[in-house]
């Protein structure tokens, strides 16, 4: 298994005493697209925090590329849910892009092109001056995946990346981050409560359960999403598999 | 338009202010004269007005002045160096922490009073000594702010540094000390207040020159209209300081109320 | 034991000086002979009796000085009006010495209790007041407008939301004011009044017992360090107590 | 007859030895008052706790006094403690080892210690100095505690220390320093060093009380006069000053001055006018109790 | 116009020296359910503050009832976006919503029952002793969304209340809050980026613009909602006037 990049090894988690997670058994390939569902509390974030090893599983062990994760590692970006506290208030946003550069020692010649770059693919060029306080909440968000894309990533772990934005903000970056990993190889686990979103983006879609016991494990469902690549907003959301997936998903979150 | 609106706010919150601080000194006018209180203690306003202008035309005050500035001033900026450098050692490594925080906390409650004769015996009577002593008892309020800015970094910041693999002392130079900054800025003001008056409590002690000396021959001989011109060229002197940093914070935090 | 480490060679090197170079001194003494004369003071009550002068002394001060200057603090942190119009009087009055102050509290109070309150609260009201401030304005801005969404009346907003926030800030304006309020205590004792720990101290180099002195000058030490220890413990406490999210 | 009380305040010097014998010896029990006696360890902050009331009756120099009254209190003199005498050598200018200074005019452009600022020990070198024809304004003073003397000889910090027993003997002992000229020969004899006073409208309104304690302490300067009641003054001071016995007893203690007369007070208006301390000049007829 | 609860009269916003909302005229009436949509940045959050009394407009003036608005009062009740910053972290969950009823000086005797109502209402019945930082995302909203309803106030102004729930939790809310408009004569104003959950709960959607210029104010479409009531989440989505108005509405985000 050359190319598993990610791999979740009979992983369960507990926090404050109560079992999140029970063992989830999980491998995510080399620019694989996985997205996760799952209803409020049920351990997207956790599962993810796991990954990126921000917690340590009370059972199993997450390994990246074959080695077991001590922790955090700059080629795995992590795009916060509560934007608002990850950034840094005294940055303005082009300083705040600019943070990923410094921690990976880019040369200061080379930042200001890399900056523009990643903040007009995420539409923030005319913003670049502004503090966080002066954005609003999807342009906040915006600014945490412009810092993820400047840090330039083997892996992407993105926890609803894109909840605060309109619908075509919405459509623009799930269609470049769906061409970042077809051409660049990257790995992305996305936990989104879109479910259109997660079947137009993913390859697989795990869905997770609340409350796991040994009889019902967190994992629920694992789908595979054979549409074709690359995908297109308009004729992929018609495609009689998309809605076929789409109602087989609603039935696994309780309908 | 808008900047003469601006302005003309200025000149009022301006005067408000001195209306407020008018207010105060009548309070004290009305304490002098009415006879509340000695006038061997408390002089009226207008005899300290005039020691202080009779000082100052001597030239003996300005000097006096100006010596407790420069002593002030050069504490202020040792103490915050040292504040802000021991702070990011403790706050960010354990092991400094386990070496050098339980002395510095044992030293901190040590009046200046009591160790300068200490002071005086090891190291003789100097200005360098006073000035010693004037940086470490300045330092602690920008030393504890600084720690209690790296400790209190949001749980989700520390999650982004270690993501992005922050080296230590880019995360204390990036993050923690940044994180800190109002709560520095706040120390570095009250430290620059510190200074001042532990400048003064060394010029007394140690027998330096400035308006520590004056204040305390003046106190000694019951001049209490030059004590108070003392009093009142101190409070001017911080205030003045203040202003600058005042400025300067703003600046540094206008992130915080954009 | 590591934390010893640095007072031990400091202590061993006092000790060296004071049988060395610093023999006939009249202001330093070994260690070894400022640990008898600690023993001594303790054997004989004035230890405890000085101790307690002080510390409630101090205690006291910075009670009244905290309270005023978290009022004062609160005020000006949430009113920027307030805050313009005060900073003259603020700035102006904060950097007077308390020391200065001395002779001025003698004379109205005289000896005793209530003068040296007056000046521990004087010196502990200007910190308090600007950690203060400066705690409030760094409150979530968005907890403050769920105030206002609430309603909240000026008590309420002060003890819901501001009270708790600042709490963390708070202990470490609690901790720089209790030093203060021991170093101030004790300055006065040395300076006028005859009572405490500073005035045992003065007694002991007047009466040329260096020894005696060095042990008050420790001893106040270790106090300061064990309040502040105890304060430590205290914002632990807390802490856990609103949920851990303070450090 | 109700009995008055009085909280004395007094510092560690000899000169209060008349108060310490008074009390010891009861002679102010017998005058009906009730003498409680404070330890002050400053001299200067005297004149501040009698207007307070913390100190009914206090002991400053007459130069603290004098200044006070200066300032504006109205506080008037009671008794007398000590007086100078040319016998005493208790203080002295004390040189460093090495500095060469000998006399008045080597002093010139050196740095010389004195424990207070304007207080009796500079003010009467001062008057010394000038009575040598030596400008005192080009003499560098610097304050330092006694304690503190020989150290800072020892470091350097100073050239000379105006100081007094018994640290100006642990100084020559030691081989630090030594003693340059015992300044206070040359001074007027029989002038106050230290001086009861207190405020004008307490003694106005215990007159007797006031009466009665300068008595007390005119008894107690007769009992010190007896060179055979010597141990039992010393062990009057021993008992109120907490100094080793060893002191206590080489020690030597200025003669009692228990009446402080116009012409004294004057002496010293005049000394500090000379030295530029005073702002006024002060009715010294109405500074006195009677 | 008795039934006026909000009046916006020539409504314009300037933040940071730049013109955010051109004027604004509109009315919202008793019992009625207004969504705003419009792409990120565009100044939804602005015009809900401005209703709230949190900003004062640079020019026109808010009314609620008549009267001009000058401040915030406890019966409009704000949902904001950033759920994470708006409780209180060293509260549990039931004293989070506890403060509202304080507020109001509700006895202490009936505020558990209050408290355990909406907590019910928004699933969070077994949270109520956690601290937000101990809540996932959506759990923080909804605890928010229960402190705005034990404010029982007449006007509801929500930002995103919704926007980190998963699609089953979310319906039932929107359910929840469209029974509440309806028995209790409610008023809402709802931002949201779904144009979906807009036209199921709104009876009209208003549309903003970004930059807005004299020719092209803010208010770029008012759209009425002609959707029968009560609604439901199988029949009204599939309701042709449903498809119809999203398909418009669609066009009018700039697609
Ligand atoms: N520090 C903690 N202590 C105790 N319990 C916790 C802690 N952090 C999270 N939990 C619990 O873990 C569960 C899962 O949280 P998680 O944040 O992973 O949910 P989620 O699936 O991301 O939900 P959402 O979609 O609402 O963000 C929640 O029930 C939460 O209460
Ligand atoms: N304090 C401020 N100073 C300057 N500009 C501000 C400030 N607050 C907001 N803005 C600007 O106002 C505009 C509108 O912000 P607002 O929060 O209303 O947008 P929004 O429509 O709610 O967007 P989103 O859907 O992303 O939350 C943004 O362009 C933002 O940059
Ligand atoms: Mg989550
Ligand atoms: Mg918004």
């Amino acid at each position: 298994m050359t190319d598993s990049v990610l791999h979740f090894d009979r992983v369960a988690i507990e926090l404050g005493g109560r079992q999140i997670l029970s063992p989830v058994e999980l491998t995510v390939k080399r620019g694989e697209f996985v997205c996760v569902i799952g209803p409020s509390g049920c351990g997207k974030t956790t599962l993810l925090r796991a990954a990126a090893g921000f917690v340590t599983p009370s059972g199993g062990s997450v390994r990246r590329k074959g080695a077991p994760i001590t922790g955090p590692s700059r080629e795995v970006a992590f795009v916060f849910q509560d934007y608002g506290r990850a950034l840094l208030p005294w940055r303005t946003v082009q300083a705040n892009v600019s943070l990923a550069l410094e921690a990976a020692n880019v040369p200061a010649a080379e930042r200001p092109a890399r900056i523009a770059h990643v903040l007009r693919t995420v539409g923030l060029q005319a913003h670049a001056q502004k503090f966080p306080a002066q954005l609003s909440g999807g342009m906040q968000q915006r600014v945490q995946i412009a810092r993820c894309l400047a840090q330039r990533p083997d892996v992407m772990l993105m926890d609803e990346p894109f909840g605060a934005l309109d619908a075509m903000t919405r459509e623009t970056l799930q269609d470049e981050l769906a061409r970042l990993v077809r051409e660049e190889g990257l790995t992305v686990m996305f936990v989104t409560h879109d479910l259109e979103e997660a079947l137009y983006l993913g390859d697989r879609v795990i869905a997770l359960r609340s409350n796991p016991t040994p009889e019902l494990p967190s994992l629920a469902a694992l789908i595979d999403v054979p549409l074709p690549q690359p995908r297109d907003q308009l004729s992929t959301k018609e495609h009689p598999e998309f809605l076929r997936l789409r109602r087989e998903l609603y039935h696994y979150l309780g309908h | 338009m808008k900047n003469t609106h601006r302005t003309l706010t200025a000149v009022g919150n301006a005067s408000g202010s001195v209306l407020v601080l008018g207010a105060f000194i009548a309070l004290w006018w009305m304490a002098s004269t009415s006879g509340w209180v000695n006038r061997a203690f408390l002089p009226t306003p207008q005899a300290t007005l005039q020691s202080l202008l009779q000082g100052l035309a001597g030239g003996e005050l300005g000097a006096y002045t100006w010596a407790t500035l420069t002593r002030m001033f050069s504490g202020w900026v040792l103490a915050s160096a040292l504040g802000i450098a021991l702070g990011a050692l403790i706050g960010s490594s354990g092991r400094a922490r386990e070496w050098i925080a339980p002395t510095l906390e044992f030293i901190r409650p040590l009046p200046a009073s009591a160790v300068m004769p200490l002071a005086i015996a090891l190291f003789g009577l100097s200005g360098g000594m006073v000035l010693a002593v004037v940086a470490f008892g300045a330092m602690w309020p920008v030393l504890l702010a600084t720690l209690h800015g790296l400790a209190n970094v949001h749980r989700q910041l520390r999650e982004v540094s270690r993501s992005l693999e922050l080296s230590h002392l880019d995360f204390v130079l990036k993050i923690g000390l940044p994180n800190a900054m109002p709560d520095i800025l706040a120390g570095m003001r009250l430290s620059m207040t510190v200074s001042l008056i532990v400048s003064v409590v060394g010029e007394m002690i140690a027998s330096q020159p400035g308006l520590g000396q004056a204040i305390l021959l003046a106190a000694r001989s019951f001049q209490a209209s030059e004590l108070f011109a003392g009093i009142v060229l101190l409070g001017a002197m911080g205030f003045a300081s203040n202003v600058v940093l005042a400025l300067a914070e703003r600046s540094l935090l206008r992130w915080q109320r954009p | 034991m590591k934390s010893l480490a640095f007072p031990a060679l400091l202590i061993g090197a006092l000790e060296v000086w004071a049988r060395t170079t610093g023999q006939g001194s009249d202001a330093i003494a070994p260690p070894s002979a400022a640990l008898r004369a600690f023993w001594g003071a303790a054997m004989d009550g004035s230890l405890f009796q000085a101790t307690a002068f002080t510390l409630g002394t101090a205690a006291l001060g910075l009670l009244i000085g905290a309270l005023g200057g978290l009022l004062l603090g609160t005020l000006l942190g949430l009113s920027r009006r307030a805050a313009r119009l005060g900073f003259l009087s603020v700035e102006v009055a904060r950097p007077i010495p308390s020391v200065a102050l001395i002779p001025l509290a003698m004379l109205v109070f005289g000896f005793g209790l209530r003068m040296e309150l007056s000046v521990v609260a004087f010196a502990c009201l200007w910190p308090m007041l600007v950690l203060t401030q400066a705690a409030v304005q760094q409150v979530e801005p968005r907890l403050l407008e769920v105030s206002r969404a609430l309603e909240l009346t000026a008590w309420q907003r002060f003890a819901w939301i501001i009270g708790p926030a600042i709490v963390p800030r708070l202990f470490v304006a609690l901790r720089l004011g209790v030093a203060i309020a021991l170093v101030v205590a004790v300055t006065v004792e040395i300076a006028a009044n005859p009572h405490g720990m500073g005035y045992a101290m003065m007694i002991a180099q007047q009466s040329l017992d260096p020894a005696l002195m060095l042990a008050w000058l420790v001893w106040i030490g270790v106090v300061g360090y064990l309040i502040n220890a105890s304060a430590l413990a205290l914002q632990h406490r807390v802490a856990r107590a609103m949920g851990e999210q303070v450090a | 007859q109700s009995t008055t009380k009085i909280v004395f305040g007094y510092t560690a010097v000899t000169d209060f030895a008349s108060v310490f014998v008074a009390a010891e010896n009861g002679y102010f029990k017998k005058r009906a008052l009730d003498v409680e006696l404070k330890f002050i360890p400053i001299n200067s902050t005297i004149p501040a706790a009698v207007q307070a009331d913390s100190l009914q009756i206090g002991g400053p120099t007459p130069s603290v006094f004098l200044q006070s009254v200066d300032g504006g209190l109205d506080h008037v003199v009671v008794a007398g403690a000590g007086v100078t005498s040319k016998t005493i050598t208790g203080f002295g200018l004390v040189a460093r080892a090495g500095s060469g200074i000998r006399k008045a005019q080597d002093c010139v452009g050196k740095k010389i210690g004195v424990p207070g600022l304007g207080a009796f020990l500079h003010v009467t070198f001062r008057a010394w100095l000038k009575s040598q024809g030596v400008d005192y304004t080009k003499v560098n003073f610097v304050e330092a505690a006694f304690p503190q003397h020989g150290d800072l000889l020892r470091g350097g910090s100073v050239d000379a220390v105006v100081s007094a027993d018994p640290f100006m003997s642990r100084i020559t002992d030691t081989g630090v320093g030594y003693v340059a000229s015992y300044y206070s020969t040359f001074l007027p004899e029989n002038q106050p060093t230290i001086i009861h006073v207190a405020r004008r409208d307490w003694v106005a309104k215990n007159p007797a009380a006031a009466k009665s304690f300068r008595e007390a302490v005119q008894e107690a300067a007769a009992f010190m006069n007896q060179p055979k009641n010597d141990a039992a003054v010393r062990a009057a001071i021993g008992k109120y000053i907490k100094l080793p016995p060893e002191v206590i007893a080489k020690v030597q203690i200025s003669p009692p001055g228990p009446v402080v007369t116009e012409k004294q007070l004057t002496y010293w208006v005049d000394l500090m006018k000379d030295q530029g301390m005073l702002k006024t000049v002060p009715d010294v007829a109405r500074l006195i109790a009677k």
